[in-house]
């Protein structure tokens, strides 16, 4: 996908780059939603926030970034995770709290980790992410790696000291790390005009010297292409980008929310905007995309997430003898 | 009398201590709008208003530095922290602030402020939600550390905590926001300043706080049946600490067991034993023992989270060893 | 002072503004050599953080106060308490540990308090004063008051996210806070373009709507000039407002500082620009100061810093029994 | 044999470690162009260069979580917090990443991270500035935490830190820094995973740590001329703790004294004093004893400083109080 040309993205999708990204999109959306039943069966537990709504920013942006890129994500990860090759069944092993887990069944939902792929958490402080992100951009760039460090997180996380701290630190030592903001409108149940004094988050950027842009997150290829020019500037080595993608969270907040905060009718103006069902169509309009093509899209996606559930349910419960395992590197005296 | 949930009777506890003061608000992240991440504070933001009732933006340092700033100027401010888990980002403002201003300022300055806190472990978070800190707030001269174990102490510790005018922390075992219990209608004066026999005993004094009080009354019912009276003693407040309780009990029953969800290296447990050590240590039969929570992040696996936490069956059987020995 | 014809302030200054503002930068100036004396026969101990330089911002921005308004001040507080109206007797026992000082020699030089003048420190934790005045400013907004909370802070401070957070929240509900930023362009050794990516500290407060102005922190005229419009602003209920007065430390970062990070040039080159010896020059030009003036002011300067510092010599040792009162607030259950 | 003061062992170290090992380097607040608030780092800038020796901004939280992903990626960083004080405000991204990530991970990322500090009071910096907070440290699963007290620990407990897996916490007491000693030339490798017998003694075992081993050292001294003969421990790492030295002085001295300049409540001294419970209850004469701390914040004036911290002439005291009980 990421060899397609640029021209392209302008005019018609093309039919395989066109599925592979609506393959991409329901790949999150159906492995979430069998989540979600999973949850009510109680083979998952602790919290579960749901990407929902928002699955055009992990697949756009994240499906950008080279193998030895780093991901810095936060509790709401299960979509960067799927994007970022992250194998469904130790991802669902994982929410299951079996040894085959993702992170040997230690982190459930919220703290997906993967040296394969870089993935460096599943971060459930909020804001705790970005110094982390800022260091890993650091060691690139003093080991002379022209690696990019991706560090997702909300609206909600601008508001942190943290945000402040490293946006500075990463402009002030020109580091390669991607601030992808994730912005959908909520933190929790706080609407943003709540959290913010200057609520279009982009302009944030400015006080820190930080080249930026904002992104509508509901359409998968803008996402895309303004992730491209991101990294292009990142990897070229003038410092950090901030990229503000304003999308929405279908769903509640966490399995534990009334949503009292929003009204039922915005939920369905956002909907209206799902980015699979209008990212679908416009596939349909350029004949990228069939009935047939979606049928068996959706088969092979449904197969994936059924592997996914028999993967965790096969795996296996680790010893309780282990459980101070890790609390220290082992083979090293404690 | 009623039955009513300990969330409710948190609920309760805040709506009068609103209705009592004016000087009285709550502030926290998503207190408002949300309702309250364990719904404690719902349906308040509707009859107090959003100036009473203060959605806060992410800002853990801010909004409780600014809670110390309101108490210094004459307000009475609820502050919520979500849960302990996050309170480690404005620690500098609850050591450095909240805790030194009166003594910095030579006894000028007091700082009449309370923090809610939600804590501990037990429902599967993992390791970044799951923290047991209380005790460790206990080292901080300056603060107050009140954890409500009862239905009666989540709606009665509140007010006198108000009325202190020092900061007073209060930590709400997460895994009690459930449970129900009876009130009497009547508010009751509680004081916040002493711990409480919940179970009277004579063969070993188990002592207890929060979460740990239910287990150890838990444990306390399995070792009667085995023919061994327990004492079970609900601390109520980390700091200061009531010793005589403490000591009176073991007096009696000559012999001390101390459970602590929090890490067992370093936490509020070892404290209780190092005085009973000082102050007891030819009262005691056998040496203290403490049932803690195990030395590592908690895991997110249930059997493993369990496994990190004290539990009722671990309780009776190190209690039952105390009492094999000697004795 | 504060009662002068804003008229004035363009044209002339006039004697008696013009000689009180001259004795209130003196006072600093002179109090702050007797305390490196002081220092030097180690009757003052600890950090020992000196003004000499800035007085200009203090004498300009602090004088404008109202008696009821409120300061939070940091460790370098020496010159805010003196101009608040701290009895200069009560900050030097306090210096030198008695029992008599403005916090019962509990503090020290960075920690001074005093109720009567409402100020609140004295904070040695940089960036921790910044939530204590946004709440300050809170209470006195519930409660209807018009006060306003001048809070004092350095350009090292700026990158602390307190700041980042206490300017948004301060902005998001409107409250009267006086963010007083002293740049002196270093953070102890660190110039200003090693601690932010944006050394054009005004342009920080965009990110949160905040008003903001930066002034020359040199010419104390200015200075006042660009407080009463702030203090106006603020006082009016549009929210919170960031002047940043640029200015320059003379003397070392305290008194363990070998100053091996600027040029001794560049301290000349801004002690040309001294805001005593300019104003003075003014003063004489406009025919507002005579050599007589000038002596007759020093001498009364000179004799409140012999009065403060015999009132300290005088002072008494807290006995050490009191060791542990003001842990918690006396008469009550501790 | 060479003489140098403490401040000059830990820069050898730090140089050392730089020459040695490339992926090593220094961050903090004017580590560079300051040299260093302590004038620890003094010179290194220009022997090393600013990528090496990097002054960061006033954002603790940012730059010990650099420090944590540095490390993540491959670098072996040595962040320093200017003091123990300023840590506050990194701590959630010491607890919650530094000391989780490897079990959190299931194993998957270890964080080789040192992170050095001044700490400790004795210089009238009041309140805010004299923090012992090492010992509360102590309490998180995940970290190590080292206190070196000597010369040579100084010198030599940097480089092992380095070469551990997980992140190291190393805090220096600032009334160490000019202490001048003896150091032999060729270094020589320094174990950081237990305590040393600095004196030895057959009548009490003083447990005692950084500054607090050398007012045990001059106590021991006062109560030598009192013909008392007194063990003086030096724990050297308070995380983990070396029990065995410990217990095998007690097994031999029947008497355990514990000075720790923290707060004594729910301080350090407290676990040990616990341990000591545990495990060796019946070899103990009298109760273990703690000279800790006051819990007070630090007052700025120095006979009421003095008095807030453990000094010789106390613990001389305290341990004449403990022989003259029966024993
Ligand atoms: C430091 C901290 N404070 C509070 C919380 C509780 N909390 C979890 S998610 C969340 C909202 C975060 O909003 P945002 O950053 O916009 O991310 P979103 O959930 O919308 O994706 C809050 C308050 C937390 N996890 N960490
Ligand atoms: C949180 C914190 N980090 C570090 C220090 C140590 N320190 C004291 S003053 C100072 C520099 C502050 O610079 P600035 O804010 O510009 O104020 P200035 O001293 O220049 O007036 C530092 C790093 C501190 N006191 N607090
Ligand atoms: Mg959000
Ligand atoms: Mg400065």
């Amino acid at each position: 996908m990421s060899t397609s040309p640029a021209g392209q993205q302008e005019g018609s999708v093309g039919r395989d780059r066109g599925l592979h990204v609506l393959r991409q999109m329901l790949r999150i959306r159906r492995f979430e939603e069998k989540c979600v039943e999973l949850y009510s069966a109680t083979k998952i537990r602790g919290f579960l926030h749901l990407y929902i709504g928002e699955e055009a920013v992990a697949v756009g942006a994240i499906g950008c970034l080279e193998a030895d890129d780093a991901v810095v994500a936060t509790y709401r990860e299960h979509g960067q995770a799927l994007v970022r090759g992250v194998s469904p069944g130790a991802i669902m092993a994982e929410m299951y709290g079996k040894l085959e887990g993702c992170a040997r069944g230690r982190g459930g939902s919220m703290h997906f980790f993967d040296a394969k792929t870089r993935l460096y958490g599943g971060n459930a402080i909020v804001g705790g992410g970005l110094p982390v992100a800022v260091g890993l951009a650091l060691a690139d760039k003093m080991q002379g790696r022209k690696r990019v460090t991706c560090c997702v997180f909300g609206d909600g996380a601008v508001a942190e000291g943290e945000f402040h701290e490293s946006m500075n630190l990463a402009a002030l030592w020109k580091l390669p790390v991607l601030f992808l903001c994730e912005n959908n409108l909520y933190a929790m149940g706080t609407a943003i005009r709540f959290e913010h004094a200057v609520t279009e988050l982009v302009k944030k950027a400015d006080a820190y010297n930080v080249a930026a842009a904002a992104v509508d997150g509901m359409d998968v290829l803008a996402v895309e292409a303004a992730t491209r020019k991101a990294l292009d500037y990142v990897r070229s080595g003038a410092g950090p980008f901030f990229l503000e993608c304003r999308t929405y969270r279908f769903r509640a907040h966490s399995m534990f929310d009334a949503e009292l905060y929003r009204a039922k009718t915005e939920v369905e103006e956002w909907k209206a905007r799902d980015p699979i069902t209008s990212f679908s169509a416009r596939l349909r309009a350029e004949g990228s995309l069939s009935d047939a093509d979606l049928e068996l899209i959706e088969n092979e996606v449904a197969a994936e997430v059924t592997d996914a559930m028999n993967f965790a349910e096969a795996g296996t419960w680790e010893p309780i003898e282990d459980l101070t395992r890790f609390v220290y590197s082992e083979g090293k005296p404690v | 009398m009623k039955t009513i949930t300990y969330r409710e009777a948190v609920r309760e506890a805040i709506r009068e201590a609103l209705k009592r003061d004016e000087r009285v608000f709550l502030m926290g992240e998503d207190v408002g709008r949300y309702g309250g991440c364990f719904a404690v504070s719902k349906g308040l933001l509707d009859e107090f208003g959003p100036e009473r009732i203060r959605d806060t933006p992410l800002s853990e340092s801010a909004f409780v530095g600014a809670g110390i700033g309101a108490a210094l100027g004459g307000m009475r401010p609820i502050v919520e922290i979500m849960t302990v888990n996050f309170s480690l980002l404005a620690l500098d403002q609850i050591v450095n602030n909240a805790a030194t201003l009166l003594h910095m300022s030579g006894g000028q300055f007091n700082v009449p402020l309370v923090i809610r806190m939600a804590t501990g472990g037990g429902k599967q978070l993992a390791a970044q939600h799951s923290h047991s800190l209380e005790g460790w707030y206990a080292h901080i001269p300056g603060l107050k550390i009140l954890t409500p174990a009862t239905i009666e102490d989540a709606r009665g510790m509140l007010w006198p905590a108000l009325q202190d005018p020092d900061p007073v922390l209060i930590f709400e075992n997460q895994t009690l926001y459930n449970m129900e219990g009876e009130l009497s209608s009547e508010t009751n004066v509680i004081e916040i300043d002493h711990a409480c026999v919940r179970r009277q005993g004579t063969d070993v004094s188990i002592i207890s706080y929060g979460a740990g009080l239910w287990k150890s009354l838990k444990a306390a019912e399995m070792l009667a049946s085995a023919g061994i009276s327990a004492e079970v003693i609900d601390l109520r407040t980390l700091r200061p600490l009531d010793d005589e309780t403490c000591l009176g009990s073991i007096a009696k029953t000559h012999r001390a067991l101390i459970v602590d969800d929090g890490w067992r290296s370093g936490g509020i447990a070892a404290e209780i034993s190092a005085r009973i050590m000082e102050r007891a240590f030819y009262d005691l039969d056998v040496p203290v023992q403490r049932a803690c929570g195990a030395d590592v992040p908690m895991p997110y696996a249930k059997h493993l989270e369990q496994a990190a936490l004290p539990q009722p069956e671990g309780i009776a059987e190190a209690t039952k060893k105390m009492l094999s020995k000697n004795g």
